[in-house]
């Protein structure tokens, strides 16, 4: 049956409410934002704890631990990314809405980059001169960063809706989004040390950026089919 | 007019049916009470009318939409206000200004409890946010199920008034409720024990 | 063409798959089982011992095909996932369901088989190489599906989910093996090489190729099976089910 | 007023109840058990494809990378240890028991500790292994990790204990918690690098004995006391 | 029997107070419902009367325990059975074996669902499976929020026999609800509309 003619919020005005709606909710409890920052904090520390003080050495792993440590604080984020929407019916209001699934879920996920994985990319520098990264690898770093994080919340976002229905899924998820991480992991590590080691990282920034890009075009259609699957189940 | 037609509608879930062969018209001015035992499928057709639930659906359902449906689960986010809740619902229904909003709050009792976070609400005020919205949309087909749970008598009266003038305004209410029925003269009931598979 | 569209929508009609399975089945049974009988004789007793490995290199007659399969299996299952989502047809939600372990399998076979190699020949059960860490992120791959599928309730849902999952995973995998190589090759390469510098010989080389179809077909024949034993759960109470087993 | 006299659970049924409840709830089935389990081994594959393949120096550095996992892991589960239990109701009934509220809550901990701490330690030689691990270090290593993931779930449980009602806010709380875990980490990456270089590690192993002790004595009272004050807010 | 006596009580949440000068006293054999609008403290004043709350509360309240106390929240796992929900519920107090649990399920209509997840039940099922405690505890003093909520018909008129059967064997209830009195001779009103603070 046709739909009936009415003043409706545009698909942008959509998007912006559910994205106002999550941050407002994200920012309410500060604890989900400081979590993946003070984990950051934990392990970077931890790090020359284990490794023993060494500056070099240090300096050279210094991509690597970055980068690993934020993959994994972008995971425990996605964990949770539709849970409470799911539970407490939000969900289902979104599929109802006349707008695209997909278009009021990226909503969110913005909403979720921007408390956590922008968020790391920008206090970033701080963790690395703490591992002794030279400087002229920090503006590389911040900027695969953002665009990493991109890819890696998109990615939870994909995970975190296929898993939200399952009731004893935790780690599950975990399963699911780790392998898809992978070239995001590789790329940016090798665009860091690039850059620390005074070449040209632009390859493996560009390939990062077709990534996101990629990523930002598919996943959120994903998203929107697996939330569906999900409330369905 | 037909805001709602279900032919032969059969329910599964978990493997086991649970409805066959519904058939349902609702026309506007209508109110429908489903009723039926617990666990008779209530909340499963009323999904499956909205068009939430796919698989193990069968049959031919269509709908008028945009409607409106208000689940058991009230998609309210405890951590938000009130005004937060209806400002920016998932169902990106609601269109009005927050000074309407405000206005739909102080009917349902809510004056002075706008900014309040929802979480530390009695479990009738929760319930009154989520109905704040039927005076915001503009569906004409609305689906819900047990409205009157946790509303005090008071809340209940101003639900049905809500019900009957969403009604003789044109539009159609399908419902779930286990108590009496409240619309005796408009009201139309579709017992479910009889389409139920054993 | 038109044939060929015909054949592809009987193919989606449960009842005459299970009987096109079935024939499939009945012939593909001796084939598998002759060609690993002779692959194994050949491999395990008449090729010639490595002049440097001895006989330990003999486990390549599991291990190679164990990893080629492995790996074309998650095209399969991709495929049927792609065809699942686009074209909703049910038969391939089977299909894809039937691969996944059948792939897990062989992956976890290949792993398990070079690592037992890899003591012998490298001192270490495990080395951080481009293709042996691509093969442990297809196990994962693999994992992911099989365990997605069993964690939900609902079949129908299960299904469409893994079929998501595979096509975001299909889009992914170029780019991670890509990425695992360039991962490799960035670093200074390890001081252990994976592939002989002496190219394979011949006597090696023919029980090898044998052996590798046997386990193409093993791969077909496991998931026939399995996409059997699916359908006759999913079909238990119709009725065409009901009249073949009555009938055979 | 008294209480009626009744054939009542002992404590210890009670502590095994609760235990019970939760380590149902936590695997039920069979994947539950296998999911941790991967999660960690995926992890693991994570450092070296951010860290580069060569192996002395994953080798020297297999320590801090195994027990940035464990840290992971008992974040992970800490972060939502009480949740359900408060958003359910479950929590005012244990309130309610007659038995002390701590000992109901440290069967709770305890099936989560042997979910993820436990098993993580129990299979992480074969981790160890993989990142080239010299093989006198193993026995310390699943020795101290044993020890050091007790004291990371304790102290966990009473972060979360404090901050589970907490609606806003919880940076402060989660803050308080970070000193705590740092001697765990240090004396744990200490114990195993001792050991892999052939010395004593026993007075490592000995401190963090006695902390999991201490822990073990003041984290129950320490969970009891915050439950009761988030129950009441 | 004395099961419970407050005296002079007073509530505050959150900053504002709800009640004032609360006397009760309750003796075994006696039914008491809790009257109010929504948001009144009702749900405040159960939990207060339990022993719950302390910040905020103010008079003194003496109960006999252990008492069983049933709140809006139903604490049940979704992802456990009924059976293993209640064989290791929270609140310990459940001695019986899995045969007299099954039992009890039985007669809230749960037969066939035992060994279902709970959290695949409907409203009105994971409602019984928290009713079911009922007959499982030997608490006297049962404290319980809204129990008739998401109940059908022959669920209320089980909930309304197990509540007689209670109070004759010596116990007492209090309960909130908004519905009708059920147990008219017996029961006695407590309208907090009277206590509540402007
Ligand atoms: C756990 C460790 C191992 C894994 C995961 C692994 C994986 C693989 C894979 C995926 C292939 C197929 C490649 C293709 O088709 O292009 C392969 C082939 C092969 N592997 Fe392994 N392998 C492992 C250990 C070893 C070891 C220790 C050796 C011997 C020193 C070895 C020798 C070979 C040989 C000779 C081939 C034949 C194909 C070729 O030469 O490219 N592998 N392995
Ligand atoms: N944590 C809190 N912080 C601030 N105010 C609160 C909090 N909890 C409850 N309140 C307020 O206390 C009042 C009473 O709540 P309560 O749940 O006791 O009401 P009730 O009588 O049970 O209502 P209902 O019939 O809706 O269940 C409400 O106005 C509510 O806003
Ligand atoms: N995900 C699921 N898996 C298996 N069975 C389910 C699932 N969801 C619901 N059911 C079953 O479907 C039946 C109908 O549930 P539904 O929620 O529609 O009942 P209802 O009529 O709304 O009952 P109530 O009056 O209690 O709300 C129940 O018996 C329930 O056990
Ligand atoms: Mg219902
Ligand atoms: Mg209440």
């Amino acid at each position: 049956m046709p739909s009936v003619d009415r003043p409706s919020l545009s698909l942008l005005a959509a998007f912006g409410r559910q994205f106002r709606r999550h941050g407002q909710a994200l920012m309410a409890s500060l604890t989900d934002v400081a979590n993946p920052l003070l984990f950051f904090f934990m392990v970077v520390t931890l790090f020359p704890l284990g490794l023993g003080p060494d500056p070099l050495q240090l300096a050279s792993m210094a991509p690597g631990i970055l980068w690993v440590v934020a993959l994994l604080a972008s995971l425990m984020v996605s964990a949770r990314m539709f849970a409470s929407d799911f539970e407490d019916g939000s969900l289902e209001q979104m599929a109802l809405a006349s707008h695209p699934l997909s278009v009021l879920a990226l909503g969110e996920v913005a909403a979720h980059w921007l408390a956590t994985g922008c968020l790391l990319a920008v206090v970033s520098p701080v963790f690395a001169m703490m591992l002794g990264l030279p400087s002229q690898g920090l503006g590389v770093l911040v900027l695969s960063l953002l665009l990493g994080t991109l890819c890696l919340t998109l990615i939870g976002a994909v995970g975190s809706a296929l898993t939200v229905s399952i009731r004893r899924g935790g780690l599950l998820l975990s399963l699911l989004i780790i392998p898809l991480n992978v070239p995001v992991l590789i790329f940016g590590t090798a665009a860091v040390t690039e850059a620390v080691m005074g070449r040209d990282p632009s390859t493996w920034l560009t390939l990062m950026g077709a990534l996101a890009a990629g990523m930002l075009a598919l996943a959120p259609l994903a998203v929107g089919a697996a939330l569906r699957i999900s409330l369905d189940s | 007019m037909l805001l709602l037609s279900a032919a032969d509608v059969s329910i599964e879930r978990g493997e086991r049916r649970l409805l066959q062969g519904v058939d349902l018209s609702v026309a506007s001015g209508q109110v429908w009470q489903v009723l039926g035992a617990n666990g008779v499928g209530k909340s499963s057709l009323l999904r499956a009318l909205a068009g939430l639930a796919r698989f193990g659906v069968e049959g031919s359902i269509a709908r008028f939409e945009p409607l409106l449906y208000l689940a058991h689960a009230p998609a309210i986010k405890g951590a938000l206000s009130p005004l937060e809740n209806l400002r920016c619902h998932p169902a990106c229904d609601i269109t009005s200004s927050p000074a309407q909003i405000a206005l739909a709050l102080e009917a349902v009792q809510l004056g002075g409890f706008e900014h309040q976070p929802v979480g530390s609400l009695s479990a009738g005020q929760q319930r009154r946010v989520a109905l704040a919205r039927l005076l915001l949309t503009d569906a004409r087909l609305w689906l819900l199920d047990e409205p009157f749970t946790a509303l005090d008598g008071a809340g209940c009266d101003w639900l049905e008034e809500c019900i009957r003038g969403h009604v003789s305004a044109g539009g159609a209410v399908i419902f779930t409720s286990h108590q009496p029925s409240r619309f005796s003269e408009l009201q139309q009931d579709l017992d479910l024990g009889s389409y139920a598979v054993s | 063409m038109r044939g060929m569209w015909a054949f592809i929508h009987k193919l989606g009609s449960p009842p005459w798959f299970f009987g096109f399975s079935g024939t499939l089945v009945r012939w593909l049974l001796p084939v598998t089982v002759l060609l690993l009988a002779v692959g194994a004789y050949w491999g395990l007793l008449v090729a010639p011992p490595d002049f440097r490995q001895g006989n330990s290199y003999r486990i390549i007659y599991i291990h190679v095909p164990a990893a080629v399969v492995a790996l074309a299996g998650y095209y399969v299952m991709a495929i049927a996932g792609a065809i699942s989502l686009i074209w909703r047809i049910k038969m391939a939600d089977v299909a894809m369901r039937a691969a996944a372990p059948v792939g897990a399998v062989l992956t976890a076979v290949a792993l398990v088989t070079g690592a037992i190699w890899g003591k012998p020949t490298w001192g270490a059960w495990w080395v951080w190489d481009a293709r042996i860490t691509s093969m442990l992120i297809l196990l994962f791959l693999y994992l992911g599906v099989v365990a997605l599928f069993e964690a939900y309730e609902n079949k129908t849902a299960a299904a469409k989910a893994c079929a998501v999952l595979t096509l975001v995973g299909t889009v992914n995998i170029p780019i991670i093996y890509k990425s695992v190589d360039w991962w490799y090759s960035l670093h200074q390469p390890a001081s252990l090489k994976f592939t002989g510098e002496s190219a394979i010989d011949a006597s090696m080389l023919y029980p090898l190729l044998v052996m590798i179809g046997a386990f193409y077909l093993l791969f077909a024949m496991s998931m026939l099976l399995n996409m059997r034993a699916e359908l006759l759960w999913q079909h238990r109470n119709a009725h065409w089910l009901r009249q073949r087993l009555d009938v055979s």
